[in-house]
């Protein structure tokens, strides 16, 4: 019943774990069987090894979290080499994510990637607000976007899912120029620029002043921006942005969403996906649904009132 | 001693909650999943809000149970402090690598500030007694050490208001040349401090680290400090490491 | 030390109620002296009544809420009759917001207010998410907006303070464009463009789809754009969006906010504004500051890493 | 009656909290704000989650208590639920405009759903027992009703599952022919039909309403509802409305 097909890859359901919340997999096969999820999308990789950023790197908000981890990944050869091998054994699809400073970085590493077997789908991301220069502007313009979506599209032999940013200037525009340039496939929403402040030290709380916001307080706007995005895009949407139950998902997949990823909630318990998954299969059984798809959408892309 | 792989487990029972001192206390859980000195747990008394669990050191344990020592300090100290026996807790552990037990051999110091006892007692167990000197360092009123007397170490206490002990830092009273081994936990100044001690004096140092954490088990990377190495995560690669490979800060 | 100026009205205190939450006043006069705040912003006026939106005008979320009241209003000439008589009452500067879907209709407006006694300062809403075609399209693009603002400028004698939508494309543009156009003030921010669906009947929760996000959950992301605005234009910013306590006010202030507003906490507890107050006061006190202001901006403009 | 104004109180005790089916509680608070019947409270028994407080109808009422009856619905009732005696509640109340006191003569009828019984018991406590009838409908087991009895009112039932009562909706057994006066309390699909019956029979009819708050006090309008004056705030302008007035919409 949750059987879900992304970019023509095959997922067992369509519960993923978000980047950067879940490692390469393995140290959350401690608490449960990952292979039961429908896949693992790979902590951000760059060509180059990258030591991400200096400071606190996680502050707490109301209902949500703040991170500046900027990117910090052994870079893609060493990935390829060390990580990927045992990803491979843990039964899900593998989704690698990359990340990048410039077009050329972008164009080698997806090129590497896109030549490593096992790897199911690559995901762009054109949208982490915590690396300086370069990351987050491709973020934010949409012909920047259609820049670096298109340069990387010819070296891409595997299904290209492009991962946006909630700071984007217009999101639906920009998800409409990805299409454009070749993505299969669409993400959002990646964590929202914000700031704290520590009051004592008259100083920002992070090293490099803003941060990304997620976890249960953006859900709403994420969902608002799927539903947006799912409604004038024709490629898959996946939803992301505050997931931590069953019904959250569903209300994303209501919105369009063909898969959703979780990321914050599994801090909050590691299982946790597990439970998303469960509550989906009780679900459609309940509904007499035999497939999750038959609810994919079911808003409509029609706003109800004039 | 060998690290435990950890385990999710959502509704621990409180068995009890003792108030040391004024913002000190000590909770006791059923739980039969154990830990090593210097593991942690990542502890959650609530539901929604604060959303992530906190890190708490395994302080005591036994086949039954683990016990937790540890100070308010926010909005998470405080409500776990609120608990009752027979209240319920998620626990998620025990986390990362301890004490290189294997390694302590000799004449030991143990050296902590503040809370950063907590982790101690249940590594003075698995130790000679009459080889281990905990000097412990309090801004006032020293609590937790009775504990190590009666295991027969050696407790010598520094408050930084002269209540008790000698007044000023535990590392005062330090004197890294007269012991062979040392462990350390507390605040990371005072860690760093420790640090630079026993590296003048050429004696190893294991230092538990202090980091703000959000996965607890290595997936997520907030939690990393500067070393030698690299970058490493204080909760999978740590939180004890060997002092003389971290880049103190302080 | 808490006296503040904006545009040349001095408020008691930066502490100001935000527009649609805190009526014209009267209702929290039962419940505290409001001649305490610094200010009280109207419900958003428009020329002609307004009946909102219908369906279901309020929905939670974590630790936030939405709304869809959709500028209900009697009208700014039963405003004029009827509510400001009391509103002047009640010893504090009184803040007229203005919302419209026309220009002719925020030109009109604004001059009716413009001419009434007993108004310290207009805060033209170019962004409430919740009125259909107009009003929003304002606080999305540029150009909309400092058209908008160019239009009222010369019919407001009065201070003229923008209130910007976190929707902006580009907030920091958009500020800058108004600044341009003439407005005297910025404040920010409105709520945020956000979904909420039921599964169980499988439609959105508000008849309108989206609607306006607002409360704690907000706050990072606010905190953010006010940071960001305020190191980018001269005039002063008011600060807005999930403030809950007087810290959360001082990082709006040490962020660059000249005085902030308070919305929804407001529901939480009717007396929260004073506690804000009493909590600044303190913070001076204990600080031994002369005057709040001297932490305004105190976070700088420039980011301290590379 | 008059109403009431009101106050915010940030630590009220409770006094008592009894369970009186699964899922049906009666709280009572010591406060002196006390309130007329159909007034009520915004109630809050956490910190910060759920962000809003609940609206609660003042269930009875004396110098030094009010409670409350309330029915378990979602998360924030789940809370108050929690609530043992000793423990706080914040209360911001009486608000709103109660029911038409002075109105209410001849024969009345009190017609409730579910827990819509809620504010009435005040209510009846008020007018001449004799010349009240209660029709109270249930899903299941009826509950409060035995405290009407007491007051020497005509109490009838229906419950949906016939455990008691007629076997079907209240409305089933009310002729609305009968009576001078009617007050409504329910779902608002229930209400909808009453106020239909009482508007054929030329009948008086005073509807409690029911919606969504944020801040109860009649500053937000998110609580409005049609009426043939134009929107009008339930919270302040009712939530006692002439149910002539009311657009209805089921
Ligand atoms: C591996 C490990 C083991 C620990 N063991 C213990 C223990 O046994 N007993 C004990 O009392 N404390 C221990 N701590 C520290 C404990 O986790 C923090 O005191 C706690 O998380 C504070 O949470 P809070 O919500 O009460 O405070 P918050 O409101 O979150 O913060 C209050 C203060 O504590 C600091 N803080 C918050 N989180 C951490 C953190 N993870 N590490 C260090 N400082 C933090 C904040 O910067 C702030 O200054 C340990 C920390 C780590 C990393
Ligand atoms: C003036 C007034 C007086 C009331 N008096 C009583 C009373 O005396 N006893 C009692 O049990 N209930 C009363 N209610 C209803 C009560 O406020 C809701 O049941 C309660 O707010 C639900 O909160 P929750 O967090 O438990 O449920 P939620 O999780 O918020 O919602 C659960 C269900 O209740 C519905 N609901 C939520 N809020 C309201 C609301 N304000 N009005 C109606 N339905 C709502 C939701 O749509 C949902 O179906 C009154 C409502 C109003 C407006
Ligand atoms: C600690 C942390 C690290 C993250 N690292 C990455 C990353 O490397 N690449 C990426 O595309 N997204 C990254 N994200 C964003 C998440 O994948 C996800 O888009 C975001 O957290 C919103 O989802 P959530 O609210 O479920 O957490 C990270 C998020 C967190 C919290
Ligand atoms: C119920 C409600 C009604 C609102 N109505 C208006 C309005 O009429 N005009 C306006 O400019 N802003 C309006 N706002 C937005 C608030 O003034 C404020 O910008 C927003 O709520 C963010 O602040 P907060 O998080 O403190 O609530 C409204 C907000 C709420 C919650
Ligand atoms: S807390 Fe997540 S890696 Fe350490
Ligand atoms: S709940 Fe705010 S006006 Fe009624």
């Amino acid at each position: 019943m949750l059987e879900t097909t992304l970019c023509g890859i095959t997922l067992k359901n369509p519960v993923i774990a978000a980047s950067g919340t879940f490692g390469f997999g393995a140290e959350y096969s401690q608490f449960f069987d990952v292979g039961r999820l429908g896949g693992i999308c790979s902590k951000g990789l760059t060509l180059h090894p990258r030591e991400g950023n200096p400071g606190l790197r996680v502050w707490e908000t109301p209902a949500g979290m703040m991170n500046s981890v900027g990117l910090q990944n052994p870079g893609i050869p060493v990935f390829l080499e060390r990580e990927l091998p045992r990803m491979r054994t843990l039964g899900t699809a593998i989704i690698a994510n990359v990340g990048g400073d410039d077009l050329e970085d972008y164009v080698e590493g997806v090129q590497l990637l896109s030549n490593a077997e096992g790897i199911d789908i690559i995901e762009l991301n054109i949208s982490c607000p915590n690396v300086r220069e370069g990351g987050m502007a491709f973020g934010i313009k949409c012909d920047a976007a259609a820049s670096v979506v298109a340069a990387v599209r010819p070296v891409c032999a595997k299904p290209l899912m492009v991962k946006l940013s909630p700071n984007a200037e217009d999101i639906v525009a920009m998800a409409i120029a990805c299409e454009r340039a070749g993505a299969d496939a669409v993400s959002l929403v990646n964590s929202f620029k914000a700031l704290a402040i520590d009051i004592h030290t008259r100083k920002p709380v992070f090293d490099n002043v803003t941060a990304g916001l997620s976890g249960p307080c953006i859900k709403p706007i994420a969902l608002r921006m799927v539903w947006e995005v799912a409604s004038a895009v024709h490629i898959p949407v996946v939803g992301i942005g505050g997931i931590a139950t069953w019904q959250d998902a569903l209300e994303f997949i209501m919105a369009g969403a063909t898969a959703v990823q979780v990321g914050s909630a599994t801090f909050v318990k590691p299982t946790v996906m597990l439970d998303i998954v469960d509550g989906l299969e009780r679900y459609c059984a309940d509904e007499h649904l035999t497939s999750i798809a038959t609810v994919c959408s079911i808003l409509g892309t029609e706003t109800p009132l004039p | 001693m060998t690290n435990l792989s950890p385990a999710y487990i959502e509704g621990a029972t409180v068995l009890s909650q003792e108030r040391l001192t004024e913002d000190v206390y000590r909770l006791t859980v059923a739980t039969t999943t154990g830990g090593a000195p210097g593991q942690f747990y990542m502890v959650r008394a609530w539901e929604r809000e604060p959303l992530l669990a906190r890190p708490l050191s395994v302080h005591s344990v036994d086949e039954d149970t683990v016990s937790f020592l540890y100070q308010v300090r926010g909005r998470g100290t405080e409500l776990l402090a609120r608990l009752d026996e027979g209240g319920k807790v998620a626990l998620t552990g025990p986390l990362g690598h301890g004490f290189h037990t294997e390694e302590l051999c000799g004449r030991i110091a143990i050296v902590t500030g503040g809370i950063g006892i907590a982790p101690m007692f249940c590594l003075a167990r698995t130790l000679p007694a009459g080889d281990v000197t905990v000097i412990a360092g309090f801004k006032s009123t020293p609590y937790a050490v009775a504990q190590f007397v009666d295991l027969g170490v050696d407790v010598r206490v520094a408050t930084e208001d002269g209540c008790d002990g000698t007044r000023g830092f535990c590392t005062a009273i330090f004197d890294p040349h007269i012991y062979d081994m040392v462990v350390t936990c507390g605040p990371m100044s005072m860690m760093a401090r420790v640090a630079h001690l026993c590296a003048e004096a050429g004696v190893p140092c294991q230092a538990s680290l202090e980091a703000h954490m959000a996965c607890g088990v290595g997936a997520c990377l907030v939690c990393s400090c500067a070393t030698v190495l690299g970058n490493q995560r204080v909760c999978a690669d740590g939180p004890v490491f060997d002092a003389a490979e971290v880049v103190w800060h302080a």
